[in-house]
């Protein structure tokens, strides 16, 4: 990349590279859905509100300011009238009753973010700055809207949403930090600093997303200093981590993540008819065998082995990061490891071992477990390996059955134990609604919104309370009751909350914002904090002068291998010429 | 000073084969020598290593004179300079020594345009000057390899040869693998070119009678060394060494009652050139060997007016002109030979008269034991070209007891005939009989008539499968046909009944530790094991060394009398029919044209095409009679009579005089019996069966 | 040439090769592979739906699992990939809609099929053509040396590092290229990009450059293992015809070593090789995406791993459709060229 | 020879196997890359018979793992540890297992498949043979990995899984070798003189056709499980083996996964990948002579 180094260098631009993973789905934010695309409509358009990079409060973003009204059902959203569209055009109400009205109207348009409007009756604006929204029921996310809000002048003219994907022409026009200037399909996503952003113009002035099929070659062209930044999918590996740590220039950010890598166990999926399918063991439905099955894994040695340190124990199900929501166990509920406890539990449930140590159920029949897993992620395969050697001890078997693609066995219910983790937003209601058995399917043919199809009275109120509930305080309260019980019934189990860990070469950025700012991660905020704030360093540019000196060396190392062939073709024709015969 | 003189010449092969073994001859400017002798002896390496073509880690040791310069001595740049300018090759495979991907033209022109420093239009020029020279038009130097005829082929090797305007060429066996008739068109050739041009030949073959009728001088060679030179008619005539005596006894002289019934061979196996035998190399298979053969090896010296030859026999001061005793008339395993005790039991001369005598009453004969009624085979055309009519309307009868021969040019359908005989193609039309009872296409029944008829191929290396053993191949019929007996029994008197004695000892051999007599004596094994009553041989013989057929054929005798079988014998060749053959069957295109007993047929010819078979046969009597082009083709039979395209007697007026010209051009003719078991089917011999036939082709 | 011919009987005119009987007969050969051609193509469509249907699930739940997604939704989801025909009528409207270039929408991408494939395919081609150039060429230069000096030190070394690499993973080999030449190891600084096709923003010279730095590596790993096939056969095929007549026919002219080499023995040896050639050609297009995936070349092989994954089952048949047909072509190309190249083929 | 109690036809028969036998490995012998072959393979195989002794299922343990992951070479370790901190050399012992008999298997399923079709499509001209190598060519145009990998994905993760894709996608070529052999033996006269003996399809196919045939399948089987191992690598590389079993390819991706390739832990990675490129090489290598001293036509051109 020496060519365009040089070149950016000629007019004086300062750009940051990110090595990234994934590759685009669409860049129609009415379309994305994948990490890589939602992260860059965050910098291309603003939302109407963000989340303060110290403790994830709501603030301030195309609204100013919002309130609700008594009755909890209309919320009316300021208008900021500083943003500015990058063709020129001013940022209003109207663009943004415009977007969810088509999200409302417009299946195509839903595909996306179709969940955050469905609760909605009607949204106008009556000025320019001014955006209500009119709500079915209570909904306590409404600062919590993460849907873009795109120029309606210039998306009125898309026929068809679902094939519209917003990557023929350049610059697209938008309101955020940065505006989209250039994309190739699994190659790269060009953005250019919006000068005129209201917040302040990023430092840097251009920003390029790298696509790294490879991990590997991501790291590698971050110790040469082709790129700036890498992320890791979802993060670094452990050695990764700490062979960067002892390179020079780079730092590796080992952040509290935002994930939780848990155990769900199929508790017999089923439809909101009532209707039972899948094919999931009945002994699971047990809850003496659930929890006797996680007290039999030795989360400590996850977190040493498999994740060697980058990752912290697990306890309730949201992680710790977000505090106001954490929870842990007390004393008396914890499951901790206890295999000897957990072998007398089975035993108490009727699943007693037989002559050859096997564990038998109800059937009379050796248990033996599938466990789902994600055939992409190395820490399921490692953790599987582990729990068939700590379940064995149990007297249990286990087949791991790691695919690419678990949706379809998932969906439908067949298998019995299946990782599983979830990334959780500032606002947590995403993922407790995910246990309710509201998000069940309606048939066994339709998709719920469900994890793994449980389905509790008891969390379901409570779910249905902390909704309706706006003082954030009481709000977080019932939210910890839910984990609780949640924790109670077994069917999540969650081992450990992995760690963010990505590196960015200090050579080429002095400073970055991480969110939470005292311990927190740079790649995928809910918000454009990191790249927005990224300052680069003033030397600049190290690792380009070695990159040239790359092309020029690689360049004579060609020449001559060519010269050198030439000359030995030359000669042997001439020896051949006088040979025998 | 010769053109070419080869002193004491020896060539080494890497893996330590002495291909050639301290060789003297000399060639003066325009003379023409011939190099005869069986294959493997080392013709093919002389004539390479006289260009110094030998591939790399050969020894050769000696002298090559090429005018009076050394080839051996000379620098590559030098031999290169040589090569094709001063003497250039008639290689022996036409087909393979012609490049596939380049036009025939431009190969003739590549040697100009190296050594003339021609233009390229002056060499394409010349290269369709040559062509014509050869007697092929000059469009023809368009053409890819593959598109000409094999003797097209050869044409154009012989046109690249005189490329340079060499004053030597060297033509090794430029007519094996080719049809009679194309062999006597491409010996004229050569003989008219190199007379013409007064060119120096060498000429290699295994057939002594065709270097005779070419050459002014004959060498014969064997294991490496020239054991006899002299002038050619008289060595082919009047040899002075076993060898060479043997060697011309195995070409039968048509018309000659001694060679009737009575093929001559040598027997034993072409020496090893890896093991070539001390003393006389000769010695193992020589009738007449003394004691002190296997140790006193034997130098060419004087045996009569130019000539030599190297056998103690011939005396030291080279006197009498026959100094070697005659052998008995029967050949014999000499002292040392009999390695694999393959002694030849005499024929017993073939009861002739008798048989002859019933022959001539066909209607006293008993009913056929084998007959073909209008058999008809046809082949779909390849390329959705014509249909190839192979057989078209064969009638044939075999009675027990007897041999015929079935003879005629390559491609005229023996192959097919004999092959639907046995019921391996299924006729189009007409059909075979075989007791009486038409043959059954059903598998069942099939099976159990191919225990009763057998036969054995031209290929005796291909007929055996190599990784059977000799006992496998023997036993595979009596496997098949669930042989109940005592099998190693039975396959130990088949193989010792084909005279391959003590059979134990060949049990366990592969085909390719026996010689190609042991091989097709094996093939012959196999046929006799399911003691069949009829044997159909197609071209028993065609694929093996002249000393050694005869053998094979004597065999076939022996067994026709010791267990009354009966015979089918393809053949190409007229004297092999003379030799072992009751009544002969001549087939062109597809018919068979002329039929009856071989003493008729073969002296007293009533079809102007087997008039002009027996004409080009190399020691014929008279003037022969080359019919032009190629073998004709099945697919395109024209009407009228089928050789009247290539027929002398039409061409020359004569059927026009007698008023059957007419008929020829319209008319098939039918086979006509022209008094006894002679027939033939030609409108001409119809009219005019009195007279010598002979005599009508001048 | 009068005496010769004097006795001889006229013979009927020999036919002189007959061009347009010839030219009609390629037609009709070349027709034949063609159509073939077309039979395979339609065979592999048809069992580029059937195999992929076999992938269990319901490509709907695949596509929104995980997001909740309303029943309205769904059954749009359905309509708009036609998943509620019934499988018959899936079949046909493919075919059909195959038959005039369309071959569906993706299902991650929301792109038509065929764009995201125009899009992945000149990178692709790039980097194949560019490594079947080298390979084709280091091949059977090599092997023709190798065969010429056959037995010898040289032949030794060159096909026994031919037979090496080629039994090495050609992903092994990419990783290790990335950790020598690109990160660098000791005193070898890191020359080469560690993947992509290219930085991005370049235009003109400057973006040829970028390019061609970004393909030596992957280019290297792809030359390195399939050299070795080209060679070996190139070299046993000139072996064979080392022995052959016409080569001491060409000696026997006074033809120079190499001028027996050049004009007379490669051009029969390469026959053989002409069809592995391209047939290779077609393979290597198929057979890149382990080279794609270690360099993050962004082109069909990376795609065809990621829609398999999902599994994108519009992209994964239009994919599988393209690798297949790249080999068809290529094979019916080979076919269609070689009685071209040996007169004695075809006609 | 003196006859006396002639040894029966079955003995003799036994005999003179031992005899090609011997003179089998006499060619073989001469044959410099086909013994080194040999030998490595011999190596091999005795390696991964021998592991249960050698380094026992242990080594497989995630559980009781020994050392610390990614450990580098030392004394304990001769080849460092694999992110677990087992030992590689145990695994690398271990996974030879596995990659050999995959490898094996494949191989023998797809030479098999090859060998059959090839035989009777070359045998039985006619609409069978067309329609066979209708179906051969058209899996011949497949695209192998895409197929393999396409299959690999429908199925599920399992070794079966694995040695059935690689036996179903490469099996063409082998039906096409030896379907030309088979056409080749086929026109040889000596089937048209067991035909005239009154052989049947059967004996035709069974005695003459597989013999001839024979050499070919056994040189082509050596050659494919050369590719069936670097396949298996592949797959597994590809994330399509089972996770749980301990081969070189899945080795490979675990080095991968780990990160091994950008943070220099090249014990991790180098090994595996010279064992395959060496057993690969060492059937290559022995395929190959086999090959020539069976078929004598190939190389031994003067
Ligand atoms: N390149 C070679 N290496 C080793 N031995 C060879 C080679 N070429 C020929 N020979 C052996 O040398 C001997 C003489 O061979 P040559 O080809 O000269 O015989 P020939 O008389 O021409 O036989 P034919 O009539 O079959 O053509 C044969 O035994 C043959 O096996
Ligand atoms: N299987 C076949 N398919 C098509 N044509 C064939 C087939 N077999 C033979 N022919 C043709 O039939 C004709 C007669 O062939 P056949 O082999 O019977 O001749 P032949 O007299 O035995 O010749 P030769 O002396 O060369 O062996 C030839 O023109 C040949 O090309
Ligand atoms: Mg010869
Ligand atoms: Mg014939």
């Amino acid at each position: 990349d020496p060519a365009p180094r040089q070149a950016a260098a000629a007019d004086g631009a300062k750009v940051l590279t990110v090595a990234v993973a994934q590759s685009v789905d669409s860049l129609s934010p009415f379309l994305a859905s994948r990490l890589l695309s939602t992260s860059v409509h965050r910098l291309m358009y603003e939302y109407l509100t963000n989340y303060d990079p110290k403790d994830s409060r709501a603030i301030p973003g195309l609204a100013t300011k919002w309130e609700s009204s008594p009755d909890k059902l209309t919320w009316a959203y300021t208008i900021r009238s500083n943003s500015k569209w990058s063709d020129g055009q001013q940022a209003t109400a109207e663009d943004a009753a415009w977007t969810f009205n088509k999200m409302m109207t417009d299946e195509g348009a839903a595909t996306a973010n179709g969940s955050f409007v469905s609760n909605f009756e009607k949204v106008t604006a009556p000025s320019p700055t001014e955006l209500v929204v009119r709500l079915k029921k209570p909904q306590a996310t409404m600062t919590a809207l993460d849907v873009p809000i795109v120029p309606k002048h210039v998306w009125e003219k898309v026929r068809d949403f679902s094939k519209f994907n917003n990557d023929k022409s350049f610059p697209v026009v938008g309101n955020g930090p940065f505006v989209l200037t250039g994309y190739k399909a699994d190659s790269y996503v060009r953005l250019k600093a919006n000068k005129s952003f209201w917040r302040g113009s990023p430092k840097f002035d251009e920003l390029v997303f790298r696509y790294y099929k490879d991990q590997d070659a991501a790291v590698a062209a971050l110790r040469k200093g082709e790129v700036s930044f890498v992320a890791g999918s979802p993060s670094l590996t452990p050695a990764q981590a700490s062979a960067l740590k002892n390179a020079d220039d780079i730092k590796v950010n080992d952040a509290p993540g935002r994930r939780f890598y848990a155990l769900a166990t199929n508790p017999g999926a089923r439809a909101r008819n009532g209707q039972k399918f899948g094919d999931g063991d009945p002994s699971l439905l047990d809850e003496r065998v659930r929890h006797a099955l996680f007290m039999a894994v030795d989360r400590e040695t996850i977190i040493d082995k498999v994740f060697q340190g980058h990752a912290v124990q697990g306890e309730g199900y949201i992680p710790p990061r977000f505090s106001p929501y954490f929870w842990k166990p007390s004393a008396g509920q914890e499951l901790a490891y206890d295999p000897a406890k957990a072998a007398q539990l089975l035993d108490q449930a009727g699943y007693r071992t037989n002559s050859a140590g096997k564990r038998l159920g109800k059937d009379g029949k050796p248990i033996s477990y599938r466990v789902l897993c994600h055939a992409t992620d190395p820490n399921d395969k490692a953790v599987g390996q582990y729990l068939q050697e700590w379940w064995s001890k149990l007297g249990i078997g286990v087949t791991l059955d790691c695919l690419d693609n678990v949706s379809d066995p998932w969906l439908a219910g067949t298998y019995d134990l299946a990782f599983d983790g979830w990334s959780v937003n500032p606002d947590p209601d995403f993922v407790l609604s995910i246990h309710t058995c509201a998000a069940l399917p309606a048939t066994p043919k339709d998709v719920g919104a469900t994890d793994n199809f449980i389905c509790d009275k008891r969390y379901d109120e409570l779910y249905a309370r902390q909704l309706a509930e706006y003082d954030p305080v009481k709000r977080a309260a019932i939210v910890k009751q839910a984990e609780s019980r949640l924790y109670d019934l077994g069917y999540m189990n969650v081992m450990a909350y992995p760690n963010a860990v990505e590196a960015y070469r200090t050579d080429q950025i002095k400073s970055i914002q991480t969110m939470p700012s005292a311990a927190g991660n740079i790649y995928g905020q809910d918000g454009y904090w990191s790249w927005w704030s990224a300052v680069p360093a003033d030397s600049g540019g190290s690792s380009d002068s070695s990159s040239s000196t790359g092309v020029v060396i690689g360049g004579i190392v060609a020449a001559v291998v060519l010269v050198g062939a030439g000359v030995f073709f030359v000669m042997r024709r001439r020896a051949g010429a006088d040979d025998r015969e | 000073m010769s053109l070419l003189d080869v002193r004491n010449l020896e060539v080494t092969y890497a893996d330590g084969s002495a291909a050639v073994r301290g060789v003297d001859v000399s060639l003066e400017a325009g003379g023409k020598l011939g190099i005869a002798g069986e294959s493997g002896c080392g013709k093919s390496t002389l004539a390479l290593a006289l260009l110094r073509l030998l591939p790399a880690g050969t020894r050769v040791g000696g002298e090559i004179l090429l005018d009076g310069e050394d080839v051996l001595a000379m620098k590559w740049g030098r031999v290169r300079a040589v090569r094709w300018a001063g003497a250039s090759i008639v290689f022996q495979g036409a087909m393979h020594s012609l490049n596939a991907v380049h036009r025939v033209g431009d190969q003739i022109a590549e040697p100009i345009l190296l050594h003339r420093k021609a233009t390229a239009a002056g060499a394409r020029t010349r290269a369709g000057e040559l062509l014509e020279q050869v007697g092929l038009p000059a469009a023809h130097a368009r053409a890819y390899p593959h598109e000409l005829s094999g003797g097209q082929r050869q044409r154009v090797m012989i046109a690249m040869a005189l490329a340079c305007d060499p004053r030597l060429i060297i033509a090794d066996e430029p007519t094996t693998a080719l049809d009679v008739m194309i062999q006597a068109q491409i010996l004229r050739l050569i003989a008219g070119l190199v007379t013409e041009q007064d060119l120096a030949l060498v000429m290699i073959s295994h057939d002594l009678s065709v270097l005779a009728d070419t050459c002014d001088r004959l060498a014969v060679m064997y294991a490496g060394r020239i054991v006899e030179e002299g002038p050619a008619r008289q060595v082919f005539d009047d040899s002075r060494h076993p060898y060479g005596k043997a060697l011309s006894g195995a070409f039968p002289r048509i018309g000659d009652p001694a060679s009737r019934f009575a093929p001559r061979g040598l027997p034993g196996d072409p020496p090893d050139p890896a093991a070539v035998p001390t003393g006389c190399a000769f010695h193992p298979r020589c009738p007449v060997a003394l004691e002190s053969c296997s140790v006193d090896d034997q130098r060419l010296r004087e045996a009569g007016a130019g000539r030599r030859a190297a056998c103690v026999h011939v005396p030291e001061a080279a006197a009498s002109p026959s100094a070697v005793p005659e052998p008995e008339a029967s050949p014999h395993p000499g002292p040392g030979a009999g390695t694999d005790g393959a002694g030849i039991p005499v024929p017993g001369p073939a009861p002739s008269s008798d048989a002859t005598g019933a022959l001539g009453k066909p209607a006293s004969a008993p009913p056929p034991l084998l007959s073909a009624e209008g058999l008809h085979v046809s082949f779909p055309g390849r390329h959705g070209g014509d249909t190839a009519r192979a057989v078209d309307g064969v009638d044939l009868d075999l009675r027990a007891g007897e041999i015929v021969a079935l003879v005629g040019e390559s491609g005229c359908g023996k192959t097919t005939l004999a092959r639907s005989l046995l019921g391996l193609l299924p006729p189009t039309a007409g059909r075979v009989t075989f007791d009486g009872r038409p043959l059954d296409y059903s598998s069942g029944a099939l099976r159990t008539y191919r225990k009763r008829v057998q036969l054995v191929l031209q290929d005796p290396s291909g007929s055996l499968n190599p990784r059977h053993t000799v006992y496998d191949a023997v036993a595979e019929g009596l496997r098949i046909h669930r042989y109940g007996g005592d099998e190693r029994a039975a396959v130990a008197e088949a193989l010792s009944r084909a005279g391959l004695r003590p059979a134990e000892r060949f049990f366990q051999r592969y085909p390719h530790e026996l010689s190609g007599g042991q091989r097709q004596r094996v093939v012959i094994a196999g046929a006799l094991v399911l003691e069949p009553k009829l044997l159909v041989a197609d071209e028993p013989v065609a694929s093996l060394d002249a000393s050694v057929r005869g053998e094979i054929l004597a065999l076939l005798l022996r067994l026709r009398d010791e267990l009354d079988l009966s015979a089918l014998v393809v053949t190409h060749d007229l004297g092999l029919a003379w030799n072992i053959a009751d009544r002969v069957a001549v087939m062109y295109l597809g018919r068979i044209v002329e039929t009856g007993s071989v003493e008729q047929v073969l002296s007293a010819p009533r079809h102007p095409y087997t008039q002009a078979l027996l004409s080009v046969l190399p020691d014929a009597p008279g003037e022969p009679v080359v019919l032009a082009g190629e073998p004709p083709d099945p697919s395109r039979i024209s009407a009228g009579c089928r050789f009247h395209a290539r027929c002398p007697v039409l061409a020359s007026g004569e059927a026009e005089r007698a008023g059957v010209a007419d008929a020829c051009l319209t008319r098939d003719p039918e086979i006509l019996g022209g008094g006894g078991e002679e027939q033939a089917a030609c409108h001409y011999a119809a009219t005019s069966s009195t007279s010598n036939p002979s005599e009508l082709i001048r | 040439m009068s005496s010769v011919q004097q006795a001889v009987v006229p013979a009927p005119a020999a036919a002189a090769p007959r061009r347009t009987a010839k030219g009609w007969a390629y037609l009709r050969y070349g027709a034949g592979k063609v159509g073939g051609a077309v039979i395979s193509l339609l065979a592999v469509l048809v069992t580029g739906f059937f195999l992929f249907r076999l992938i269990p699930g319901d490509p709907v739940k695949t596509m929104t699992g995980g997001r909740p997604v309303s029943a309205g939704q769904l059954a749009a989801y359905r309509r708009e990939f036609g998943l509620d025909l019934p499988m018959w009528q899936q079949f046909t409207d493919y075919c059909g809609k195959a038959l005039t270039g369309d071959l569906g929408t993706s299902y991650q991408f929301r792109a038509p099929v065929l764009d995201k494939i125009a899009e992945a395919l000149p990178n692709t081609l790039l980097l194949t053509g560019t490594a079947f150039v080298l390979y084709t060429a280091l091949g059977i230069v090599l092997g023709t040396r190798a065969a010429w000096r056959h037995d010898r030190l040289g032949d030794r070394l060159s096909t026994g590092l031919a037979l090496t690499l080629y039994s090495v993973p050609s992903f092994w080999l990419g990783l290790l290229l990335i950790i020598v030449f690109s990160v660098g190891v000791g005193p070898i600084p890191g020359l080469f990009p560690t993947g992509g096709m290219e930085s991005g923003g370049e235009e003109g010279f400057a973006y040829v450059l970028d390019v061609a730095h970004h393909l030596v590596l992957p280019v290297i790993t792809l030359v390195a293992v399939e050299y070795g096939q080209t060679l070996l056969v190139t070299r046993s095929a000139l072996l064979d015809e080392m022995a052959s007549d016409y080569l001491t026919t060409a000696r026997a002219k006074g033809l120079r070593d190499d001028l027996v080499r050049r004009r007379h023995a490669v051009p029969n040896a390469l026959l053989p090789t002409v069809t592995l050639i391209f047939v290779n050609l077609g393979r290597t297009v198929a057979g890149v995406i382990l080279v794609e995936t270690v360099f993050s070349w962004p082109g069909l092989g990376g795609l065809f791993y990621q829609a398999l994954s999902v599994p994108d089952l519009p992209l994964v048949q239009g994919l599988f459709f393209v690798f297949a047909t790249a080999v068809i072509v290529m094979n019916t190309l080979a076919d269609l060229v070689y009685p071209l190249l040996d007169p004695r083929v075809g006609r | 020879m003196t006859t006396t109690t002639p040894p029966g036809p079955r003995a003799l028969a036994w005999r003179r196997r031992g005899h090609s036998a011997a003179r089998f490995w006499k060619q073989y012998r001469t044959r410099r890359a086909g013994v080194l072959g040999l030998a490595v393979l011999v190596l091999f195989g005795l390696i991964a018979l021998t592991a249960p002794l050698t380094v026992g299922s242990d080594v497989q343990s995630v559980t009781e793992a020994p050392g610390q992951p990614l450990e580098s070479p030392s004394g304990q370790f001769p080849l460092g540890t694999d992110r677990f901190g087992r030992g590689l050399l145990g695994l690398l012992i271990w996974g030879a297992r596995v990659s050999l008999l995959v490898g094996l298997l494949a191989a023998v399923l797809s030479v098999s498949i090859g060998a059959v079709i090839g035989i009777t499509a070359g045998h039985f001209r006619g609409r069978y043979a067309t329609v066979m190598m209708r179906v051969t060519d058209w899996f011949l145009v497949m695209p192998t990995l895409v197929l393999a990998i396409a299959l690999a994905t429908v199925m599920s993760r399992s070794l079966g899984t694995i040695i059935l894709a690689i036996g179903v996608t490469t099996w063409p070529t082998t039906a096409r070798l030896v379907r030309a052999q088979t056409l080749a033996v086929e026109s040889r006269p000596y089937i048209e003189r067991a035909k005239a003996l009154g052989g049947g399809h059967w004996h035709i196919m069974s005695r003459h056709v597989l013999p001839n045939v024979m050499p070919l399948v056994l040189a082509q089987t050596t050659l494919v499980i050369s590719s069936a191992i670097l396949a298996e690598a592949t797959l597994a590389f590809l994330g399509l083996g089972d996770p749980t079993v301990i081969s070189w390819g899945g080795l490979l991706q675990d080095a991968r996964e780990a990160g091994a390739v950008s943070s220099g832990d090249w014990w991790y990675l180098v090994p595996p990948g010279i064992a395959i490129a060496v057993v690969a090489l060492a059937f290559t290598l022995c395929g190959r002579a086999v090959e020539a001293v069976l078929n004598p036509r190939l190389g031994v051109a003067r």
